[in-house]
């Protein structure tokens, strides 16, 4: 759970008040590393949507945990993985939700990648370029 | 529901304001996220029904998520249906993150917005469409 | 574009009345390597949707093409690619759809991936496992 | 837009029946998609419109996607606000690509299913909650 230089890995109770929790040791990684403010604002707007997703669907009305791990890699990215122990991929035509978090995810990150492993909830790959330009 | 990130970075508030005749401000500072929309939700629903125009003011938020984007488009809504003069204002001390979400949704028009504080109050006090 | 015992490469106009003709492809292809029809119609489903992404979404007004392969990898998988050359991912607040598209291919899918690469659309990768009892 | 998919599948069609007294069934049978959702809203719209209660058949459908599920669903809300009977046939001859769909999104109650044509018709005859 210590956060140093080149990532950080968290595990946190699927509650709506740890998803600032997880932007702040994101901050803290890509601040320590130069990275723009706005790119940085960019990564936390598609990483805070992934959070809400594991937080707002993915354990009903059950309690549950979300992991997320973040990854400096060579050649400016960022490497993050959300994942939960949920139901899976439930698509939802009455979500309380805006229904934009996986497509800001997909306009922001350079890929997205969500597997589903067999009854084990969801995971959430997304690869950020670092360089301030980046889309 | 408290706005439990107030301990990291300090300012994550959310004040209504009461001091212009005729106009409630709803101040939103700092970061918000699904951890405080409903806390958003709450305050914005008792200014629409104080019969009071509603400016809300982004000029010190830093950082909002969709579920706060979806709070703000469902009280324009709101505001739009019941008559209610109805602003936003987003302004060049409003963070990137949060204009950055507008951008990508292209939500900018629907949520109402005016370029400082003044200017959104004026226009919430002309009335819904002033 | 002729589709083969191994995969298929298709480039269509971005029109609805094309969808159809992917999944009559995709049926040739999954008939003759003896895949289950329950899996067939799953798989179906999830190439629907991207390719509906592609033509409802990529391109607003304008008129566009996009691109479908499929190929047969050896493990009992499927791969599909679905690219557009249209605006990239546009998050729509008012989108016309159900909203359920890409949690839909999520589900079904073993794995999706969405690339965005800078200013040329929006590429959709799925992986499909062909074992008639894979969810 | 015709059904451009007729040809390759034989049987993608849309067919209204009046067979019955006081219900239009709108019989969907083979794959239908965005690209053949926008004939079905405006065949189910026209069943809407006739004063009578309304049954879906899908007992031959194969296929549908999400375009055509929202049509399915808007359809059924109007008929419940407008007080019309609304029913949606959907049973063993249905195919699993239907089925699936409505399971993943967990709709197949939102859109008021019987078990057979005769199920449905006599379902939507008694009234929206019938
Ligand atoms: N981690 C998850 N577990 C289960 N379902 C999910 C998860 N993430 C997303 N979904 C499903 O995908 C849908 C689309 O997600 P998203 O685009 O973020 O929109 P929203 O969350 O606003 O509905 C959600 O409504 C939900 O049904
Ligand atoms: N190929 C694409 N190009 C541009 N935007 C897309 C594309 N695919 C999806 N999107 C965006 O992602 C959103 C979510 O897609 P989806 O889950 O399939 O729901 P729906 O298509 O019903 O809105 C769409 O509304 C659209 O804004």
């Amino acid at each position: 759970m210590a956060p140093n230089s080149h990532g950080f890995e968290l595990e946190l109770a699927a509650e709506a008040d740890n998803v600032p929790l997880v932007r702040h040791a994101l901050r803290g990684l890509l601040e320590a590393s130069g990275i723009s403010d706005e790119r940085t604002a960019d990564i936390a707007l598609a990483v805070t949507e992934a959070c809400a997703n594991a937080v707002l669907h993915a354990y009903h009305d059950d309690t549950g945990t979300f992991e997320v791990a973040a990854e400096l890699a060579p050649g400016g990215r960022l490497f993050v993985i959300v994942r939960d122990y949920g139901s899976g991929m439930a698509p939802r035509v009455d979500s309380p939700g805006l229904g934009v978090g996986l497509p800001v995810i997909a306009a922001i990150a350079e890929a997205l990648e969500i597997d589903s492993p067999d009854g084990s909830g969801t995971l959430v790959r997304m690869i950020f370029d670092l360089r301030a330009d980046a889309s | 529901m408290t706005p439990g990130s107030t301990i990291l970075t300090g300012v994550n508030t959310i004040v209504v304001e009461r001091t212009e005749p005729g106009v409630e401000v709803v101040v939103v500072t700092g970061e918000h996220d699904l951890s405080t929309a409903p806390e958003l939700e709450r305050q914005l629903k008792g200014a629409l029904e104080s019969g009071a125009a509603v400016c809300v003011d982004l000029m010190e938020t830093t950082f909002i998520d969709s579920s706060v984007l979806r709070v703000l488009i469902s009280a324009r809504e709101q505001a739009d249906e019941r008559g209610i003069g109805f602003r936003v204002a987003l302004g060049d001390t409003t963070g990137h993150g949060v204009r950055r979400l507008l951008e990508l949704t292209d939500t900018e028009r629907r949520l109402a917005t005016a370029p400082t504080r003044a200017a959104a109050i004026a226009g919430a006090t002309n009335g819904p469409r002033g």
